[in-house]
């Protein structure tokens, strides 16, 4: 691990040959496991950030669509229109394809932008208990508690409903995708205070922290720029693994009623509206976006694994 | 220790007994009360019909015949109704039935706290002529009175007194809440809200049993795949709704049956009125276009229900072209056909108002109060989107949907309606009469539409009572009512009901439930 | 030691006010119970006249205050749906989850355990990597539809398990058991995996990279030095020591199958509380919400309290000086 | 025929980059009852041999060549079972830390039955007896409780005693232990080695003694056999060797050790394998602001400094117990003078380095520094002036550098905090320090993991002299050092006070250390400073008891050679 962080900053010249040569590197050059899910995690990504280019619909756009077109099964022609889908149509008759590339993209930007605010709010509140202890630790690690009581849904819920009561109309379309994103860090930021509160407080103690204070420096330099780069490989693996988990608990809510909204649909509100046709026959609608899912959300798992091992120096 | 059968516990017992005449069946919504005049709802009072019976009640094809009366006629001209109440009839708990419970249930179903005392509004005053012969004054003559109360359940004065239930209470709820005792073919003799509640067969019910029943067991099942799951799997004789999709698959499962049948629920495009500007997207403060029929019309133009029907309903429903389906009284044979599906027209209509390149707005739809009603507002926004305005569509559960309608904030929404009275006359008093609150009128009429002539009519249509002048006055009312395309009738919501192909029922269009009508084979 | 339990408390306390105080400030977003309960022919009138007789119409912090005066009685109201005293409801309710929740935790920590250790001493293993792969599918796909695909095949098409309910309950005193009859156990089965697979997963990998710091310690070299069998010094040395760290987060785990049990009850329809909350969230049913909330926190705060007495038990060090973490 | 003989030993760790071999063709027996010393700098391959006569290699090391012979027959290379039947019966171990290596949630009974019953087998009764009578053996005080006890109610000592005690639950022939004192005090450091003396005696053990201290060495073994990179460079009787050196590097290293009776001006830099690099003082000396160190009055005047740490926290004040870690210490600290600390772990001497560096907020008395009072925290501006005079260097070189921040980020922090100089006048003013402390200004481009501990400490070094101040405070600068480096850097040391008249106090466990480098010492016991004098003083005539106990027990080391030594102040 060290040596990636180092290479990382060190001289741009030797840095990617360095990095190739780092441990870090090659333990992922010998796990077939890694390699593979890296490969699916970057396609996918690559297929959500092009979907406007690849797909050859815009299921967001409900004016390209023909109801005519519903529950188009794949690759058959439809009775009516005679149009062919690669993975068929659901009810609105959006091709399914099409759809799961934008649902994918708002289901990536849900959970990577859910764990980033999760990850910095927990970030600062686990370094400031960590750093100044005392009731202010105490403190945190109540809301902490109190916020472990409220079951994920319910938080969602209620913000939606707060959201719905204090945004001004002409914005409740634009802002469900953002109140699921909120919802979700919410429940979510404690574990990230928890670890780094951990792992704080064993820096805090070393002598590179008294030398920095020893010069003068304040609270926050010494938080932010001392501690924090070192305890950020924990952080990282948490983030990894809470991104798959952000990225189903998307799926959960819109089961729930408090996903993103039908007209723009996430690969959660996908499913949740496909398992509507499990037993009606229409089982594209339902196991195409499924299987995209799992393999997201296993790709993803499997590298937060992988990087539990690799960042974790003693069992090198 | 007690032993309690639950649905599964049951299946397991009656595995191989030939002779299976206990029934189970599942709906996604559990009666919140036992209290006939607490909620006047579609749930509680279907579910309750079964325990209590009203003065008259509706056959199997929604015509009202004799129940605890056993017959009526006008008094004078108008001045009221005479009911002949039956003799011999007893509560559940063995007491007898006369003019006194009906008396008492009059006080109790028309007083403050009840839900139910609209149905009261025309009746000045209740006579008991003798033990079986009720007098219901109305303040003007009342052709409808019978019908309108079919579904006002009689209660035992003594009973409910010794459980001081005299008061319908929802808010804190009473001893009638949970237990009841009626005069029906089946009594409560279970009760788990929520979770299950248990009917038997009356054995001293007057009327002559035409089902097989010795056990009637009914669970609420919210999501509708573990409902289909259920039925398939035989944990449960019949469930109502199927979900729309699931039709067919079901229909070529050989051990259940599909049980179809129309509504008289009317689900329509409400519009706002009164308001002067959207409320909505980047037009929102722009002068609201839905004020100009043309507008409206372009709507109703623009939206493709066969298609809607076709797909999303799979081929189980209806269009409709008023405010009350087919089936109901009082429906206008002279307005039977709905503004044909022509995008260039609306566009046509469009550009007249002034709207040639389209404008934006916001449309609410709730997403678990009617079949599919989700799926059918993206339809309406896509199809809306063809003649070049765009909707924004924003779905959310019933609980908000009311407020924000009652709170006017949509620019469109989707409307459902079922009129208790089976009447047309009832969706004209409660959506198109101007809101008035002391005359309790127009009381769902969210967009505040106002037309002179339809508040002139409703009154007279209210108190004629033959019946060739009253259709007369509904024909002009509905006729006004397409003219202005005050709101786009769609479709009428189809019933769907699933049950294990061993068993026969009957089905009635207000999707009220009846046991007495089962046969488990 | 003491000093700590009574600040512990007094700190839960503190957090339960709290949390009640956030329920109570965000039910009026979650909906309007008035519709829910009034029927299609009622007016404006009737709509006001019921706001004002629940107390609807004041604000937030006098209703709180109001279910606060209840609660220490024991008394939190009546349900709006039901119309029944909400104590009784949770009453009837709360055997259902706790009995679901107590197979589901079992099997969790159990297998998760076990299968952690496995993982961890066989590292290089296949079995091993294999059980780590396929574990994590099922924390790939949401709950609800693990559930509803478990439903198709076990109850649909293979017609083994029920697809929904307890099965037949036994009643002792005022509980209701499922755990005494064969359909009440086989209604278990599937709400139990549903409900246990992610706590599971969860629980195996944190056992697992725990027990692999611990076996690099050096009282296990020691150990070795000592010549102590491995099946002493895994199961013995190492696993005590790894279950230190590993019960902290198992208890909160525990806490949360409890919220995680509102999705399973919903698909399975369970009768616990959590089925109870969702309706009531459907139906707006403050009473029941907040009763339930505050159910929730007393959980979760007396399970925190429970792991850190836990700690002690285990781990002769805290012993000697209680101090808070 | 002796014990163990080990022929030849080669031992490989092929890494993926290259093939490290950690061990190279060593040779070395133990006879019954001797104690064998095996002395060498960290990364000598001393530890190896150790694992890989105990077949506890870490992986992926393997012994490549030779054999291991224990009593005539070959254990090298037999089966892991056999192996496992030998550990503890035959050949044991005792590790250097008794806190790690003991398992914290047994009870010291429960880990010696297992091992006895592990090997002897027998009844409970009889494993509990030989329990108890080996922790009295080891001399434990009080057997019966101090057996039901958990290891972390123990002190060091008393832990490294029952870590013994399981080395010889099964009557070992043979025990390898490594660095079995390095973590101890002096005192306690003492009484383990005479148990372990005795213990060989007694029972005829032969004993592997792995250490890097040379007093250890020469107090305790009988044979000593010196390892360098792996190679065995010299070997025979611990007087021989250590009387007369004849292999360069042991010449160097014994040259090294600080000597409690002489005092040397600086240490010989006698260079091996390329070790010694030069630190360019002159050059520094050249730009340091010139100082006046008027010793009239006291650049420090310390008085009834007092600190204590919460030890229980109750909820009631009354409930809560304190632990005086400095109790009411008063001393000064002369203009251009070194003052030392010695005391032995506990006894308050780092407490009281820390509150002189202002980390500490002092709970009474006061600090004040060239007359100014700096011990009150608050005062923002006395502190940063304060904080540019005086800087630290701290004991351990691994922790004390950010490991993730460049080496030039570090040097320059301190001056870019006190915001002394800008931007490019910054980078030279790095630059330069990094090539006078001897590193070279491209160290600034890599990471403090790139670098060995005394290269690190130069690191410390640089940083500590950025903003040029006028205080340096060591607290145990070389104690994690080996005893070349430590060498090195001590002179260093000498040269900053000499040349750049800066005052110093300095921490340390090590008498012989504070010998060469201070001019007064006080000395600490439980938070009480018990006495201060010049260091000649001390070391002639202590005054009290506890001083004289510390020279008592401190390494001798007479019998050292002692060629080489150069200029001597005394």
């Amino acid at each position: 691990m060290t040596d990636t962080m180092e290479t990382t900053k060190s001289a741009p010249k030797s840095r990617l040959a360095k990095f190739w040569d780092s441990d870090f590197a090659w333990s992922f050059r010998h796990s077939p496991v890694a390699v593979i899910a890296s490969l699916v995690v970057v396609v996918l990504v690559l297929a959500a950030i092009f979907a406007p280019l690849i797909a050859p619909y815009n299921p967001f756009d409900p004016a390209t669509l023909n109801l005519m077109n519903g529950f188009t099964p794949p690759g058959t022609p439809n009775a009516f229109t005679q149009e062919t889908f690669l993975l068929g149509t659901d009810d609105q008759g959006r091709d399914v394809f099409s759809t799961i590339l934008y649902g994918l993209r708002i289901s990536l930007f849900v959970g990577v932008s859910a764990v980033l605010l999760a990850l910095i709010i927990g970030v600062i509140l686990g370094l400031i208990a960590a750093y100044f202890g005392g009731w202010i630790e105490t403190l945190i690690m109540r809301i902490a508690d109190v916020q472990l009581t409220f079951p994920a849904i319910l938080v969602a819920m209620l913000i939606f409903g707060i959201a719905k009561g204090i945004t001004p109309p002409e914005y409740r379309d634009e802002m469900a995708i953002y109140v699921l994103i909120i919802a979700i860090a919410l429940s979510d930021w404690v574990q990230f205070a928890r670890v780094v509160r951990g792992a704080a407080l064993v820096e805090k103690n070393k002598e590179y922290v008294q030398a920095a204070r020893l010069i003068g420096r304040g609270s926050f330099p010494i938080m932010f720029r001392h501690i924090l780069p070192n305890v950020l490989s924990p952080v990282l693996v948490i983030a990894t693994i809470s991104l798959a988990l952000a990225i189903i608990a998307e799926a959960t809510l819109s089961f729930l009623g408090v996903g993103a909204p039908p007209t723009q649909p996430s690969l959660g509100t996908l499913i949740r509206i496909g398992q509507g046709f499990l037993f009606s026959g229409e089982w594209w609608i339902l196991f195409f976006p499924a299987c995209t899912l799992l393999a997201l959300a296993l790709s993803v798992n499997l590298l937060g694994d992988w990087l539990r091992d690799a960042l974790n120096p003693k069992l090198r | 220790m007690i032993l309690r059968n639950s649905a599964i516990g049951l299946t397991m017992l009656l595995v191989g007994t030939a002779q299976a005449a206990e029934f189970k069946w599942a709906s996604t919504t559990d009666p919140q009360t036992m209290d006939p005049h607490a909620v006047n709802s579609a749930p509680v009072l279907g579910f309750l019909n079964n325990v209590y019976e009203g003065l008259v009640r509706r056959g199997k094809d929604m015509s009202v015949e004799p129940a605890l009366a056993v017959s009526w006629e006008p008094i004078g001209d108008g001045e009221g109704w005479r009911f002949k109440l039956r003799e011999g009839v007893t509560f559940h708990d063995g007491s007898s039935f006369d003019a006194q419970d009906v008396l008492f249930s009059y006080q109790r179903a028309s007083g403050e706290a009840a839900d139910t005392r609209s149905w009261f509004a025309p009746v000045s005053e209740v006579k008991v002529v003798d033990d079986y012969t009720v007098d219901f004054m109305t303040t003007t003559p009342n052709p409808l009175f019978p019908s309108s109360i079919a579904n006002w359940m009689i209660m035992d004065q003594g009973w409910t007194e010794a459980n001081d239930a005299v008061v319908p209470d929802k808010e804190t709820g009473n001893y009638a809440t949970i237990n009841a005792n009626g005069t029906g073919a089946f009594k409560v003799t279970e009760r788990e809200p929520g979770l299950k509640t248990v009917l038997e067969p009356f054995g001293g019910w007057w009327g002559d049993a035409e089902h097989n029943i010795t056990r009637a067991e009914f669970n609420p099942i919210q999501n509708p795949a573990t409902a289909v799951a259920a039925l398939l799997s035989g944990d449960v004789d019949m469930i109502n709704p199927v979900p729309i999709q699931d039709v067919a698959r079901l229909q070529q499962n050989g051990d259940v049956n599909v049980i179809q049948g129309i509504e008289a629920r009317v689900i329509m495009l409400g519009f706002s009125h009164d308001a002067e500007t959207l409320k909505y997207t980047d037009d929102a403060g722009k002068p609201n276009p839905f004020r100009d029929a043309r507008v409206r019309k372009a709507v109703a133009q623009a939206v493709n229900v066969d298609a809607i029907l076709a797909t999303i309903m799979r081929g189980n429903a209806e269009p409709a072209s008023q405010l009350v389906s087919p089936a109901m009284s009082g429906y206008s044979g002279a307005n039977a056909d709905r503004p044909a599906f022509d995008v260039e027209a609306a566009k046509a209509l469009l550009a007249e108002a002034g709207y040639a390149d389209g404008f934006s707005f916001g449309l609410k739809c709730p997403n678990d109060r009617y079949l599919n009603d989700e799926a059918v507002c993206q339809a309406v926004v896509g199809m809306l989107a063809q003649i070049g305005i765009t909707a924004e569509l924003d779905a959310m559960p019933v609980r908000n949907y009311w407020p924000e309608l009652r709170e006017d904030n949509y620019d469109m929404y989707l409307l459902g309606w079922s009129p208790g009275t089976f009447d047309a006359e009832h969706p004209v008093r409660f959506l198109v009469a101007t809101p008035n609150e002391e005359k309790k009128l127009g009381s769902w009429n969210f967009g505040g539409f106002s037309n002179a002539r339809v508040d002139e009519l409703l009154p007279m249509i209210q108190s004629e009572l033959d019946q060739a002048k009253r259709q007369a006055m509904l024909d002009e009312v509905a006729a006004i009512i397409q003219d202005e395309q005050v709101y786009v009738p769609m479709y009428v919501q189809p019933l769907v009901w699933g049950t294990r192909s061993n068993v026969e029922l009957t089905q009635r269009p207000d999707n009220f439930f009846l046991l007495r009508w089962v046969t488990v084979n | 030691m003491f000093a700590y339990i009574v600040r512990r408390m007094f700190q839960s306390v503190i957090v339960l006010l709290v949390v009640g105080l956030v329920a109570f400030s965000m039910f009026r977003f979650v909906g309007d119970p008035i519709d829910n309960m009034l029927g299609q022919e009622r007016t404006q009138a009737d709509i006001d006249r019921l706001r004002t007789e629940l107390g609807l119409d004041q604000p937030f912090v006098v209703q709180y205050a109001k279910f606060l005066q209840g609660a220490v009685q024991g008394n939190f109201g009546v349900s709006y749906r039901q119309g029944r005293p909400v104590s009784t409801i949770l009453i009837e309710r709360a055997p259902a989850t706790l009995e679901l929740a107590f197979v589901s935790g079992f099997l969790a920590i159990t297998l998760g355990i076990a299968l952690g250790v496995f993982t961890a001493i066989r590292r290089q293993g296949i079995a091993a990597n294999v059980i780590m792969t396929v574990s994590l599918i099922g924390v790939s796909l949401p709950t609800f539809l693990i559930g509803i695909l478990l439903i198709y095949i076990f109850s649909v098409e293979l017609d083994l398990l029920p697809s929904f309910g307890r099965g037949e309950t036994v009643m002792i005193g005022s509980w209701s058991t499922g755990f005494l009859t064969a359909s009440g156990l086989k209604a278990l089965i599937l709400p139990a995996i549903t409900l246990g697979l992610y706590q599971m997963t969860l629980i195996m990998r944190l056992v697992r990279s725990e027990m692999l710091e611990v076996l690099r310690a050096d009282y296990v070299r020691f150990a070795r030095a000592r010549g102590l069998s491995e099946r002493v010094i895994n199961f013995r040395h190492a696993l005590k020591n790894t279950l230190v760290p590993v019960i902290t987060i198992t208890g909160l785990q525990l806490g949360s199958i409890i919220a995680f049990a509102i999705i399973t009850e919903t698909v399975f329809q369970w009768p616990g509380v959590g089925l109870l909350f969702i309706n009531a969230i459907q139906f707006v049913d403050i009473p029941v919400m907040a009763a339930y909330l505050m159910l929730i926190s007393v959980m979760f705060v007396t399970i925190n309290l429970i792991v850190d007495l836990l700690y002690y038990a285990i781990d002769p060090r805290l012993r000697v000086d209680a101090r808070a973490t | 025929m002796s014990l163990l003989t080990i022929q030849d030993l080669t031992v490989e760790f092929p890494t993926r980059r290259q093939l490290f071999t950690a061990v190279d063709h060593a040779s070395l027996s133990v006879e019954p009852g001797e104690i064998h010393g095996l002395v060498g700098e960290s990364g000598a391959g001393k530890s190896t041999i150790g694992a890989a006569v105990m077949g506890l290699l870490e992986r992926p090391g393997r012994i490549a060549g030779g054999q291991i012979k224990l009593g005539g027959d070959q254990i090298s290379g037999i089966d892991v079972e056999a192996m496992r039947g030998l550990r503890g019966k035959k050949i044991s171990m005792i590790f250097q830390d008794p806190l790690t290596s003991l398992n914290p949630l047994f009870t010291v009974r429960e880990q010696l039955v297992e091992t006895i019953q592990a090997h002897l087998g027998g009844s409970e009764a009889e494993a509990n007896k030989r329990a108890r009578d080996l922790i009295d053996r080891v001399g434990i005080p009080d057997p019966d409780t101090r057996l039901d006890q958990y290891p972390h109610q123990f002190s060091g000592g008393m832990r490294q005693r029952v870590v013994i005690a399981l080395a010889l639950c099964t009557e070992p022939d043979v025990i390898i232990a490594d660095e079995p004192t390095t973590a101890l005090d002096v005192s306690v450091q003492a009484q383990i080695l005479d148990l372990i003396k005795e213990l060989a005696q007694e029972r005829q053990v032969g004993v592997i003694l792995i250490t890097h201290d040379m007093g250890v060495i020469a107090d305790t073994t009988d044979r000593v056999t010196v390892m360098y990179a792996g190679k065995v460079v010299e070997s025979g009787t611990t007087a021989q060797v250590m009387g007369q050196p004849q292999h360069e590097y042991t010449k160097s290293l014994i040259a090294a050790v600080p000597r409690p009776t002489l005092k040397l001006h600086r240490f010989p830099q006698i260079s091996y394998g390329g070790r010694e690099t030069r630190f360019a003082i002159e050059d520094m000396a050249r730009h340091w602001p010139k100082v006046d160190n008027d010793t009239s009055k006291p650049v420090y005047e310390i008085r009834n400094l007092t600190k204590k740490f919460l030890q229980r926290r109750g909820l009631l004040p009354w409930d809560r117990t304190y632990f005086t870690a400095v109790d009411d210490v008063s001393f000064d600290i002369q203009a251009g003078e070194v003052f030392g600390v010695v005391g032995e772990s506990g006894s308050g001497k780092s407490t009281v380095a820390r509150m002189i560096a202002g980390l500490y907020p002092v709970d009474g008395g006061t600090i004040s520094f060239q007359g100014k009072l700096v011990s009150d925290l608050s005062d923002r501006a006395v502190q940063d002036e304060y904080r540019k005079n005086i800087q630290m260097i701290f004991q351990d070189p691994y922790s004390s550098l950010n490991p993730r921040m460049r080496v030039d980020e570090i040097v320059a922090e301190p001056i870019r905090h006190h915001k002394l100089m800008s931007g490019t006048d910054i980078k030279r003013r790095v630059d330069e320090l990094l090539d006078q402390v001897g590193l070279g200004h491209e160290a600034g481009q890599k990471y403090p993991h790139e670098f060995s501990g005394g290269q690190r400490q130069r690191i410390s070094i640089a940083r500590a002299l950025a903003t040029q101040p006028r205080f340096l405070i060591c607290d145990e600068p070389t104690s994690a050092l080996d005893v070349s480096i430590q060498a090195q850097i001590l002179n260093i040391l000498k040269d900053l006070q000499e040349h750049l008249g800066l005052t110093m106090l300095f921490i340390s466990h090590d008498l012989p250390v504070v010998r060469q480098m201070c001019d007064r010492v006080a000395v600490m016991k439980q938070g009480q400073m018990v006495e201060i004098q010049e260091t000649s003083d001390l070391f002639a005539n202590p005054q009290t008891d506890y001083a004289r106990e510390l020279l008592r027990l401190m390494p001798k080391l007479d019998d050292l050679s002692t060629d080489g030594l150069g200029e001597r102040e005394e």
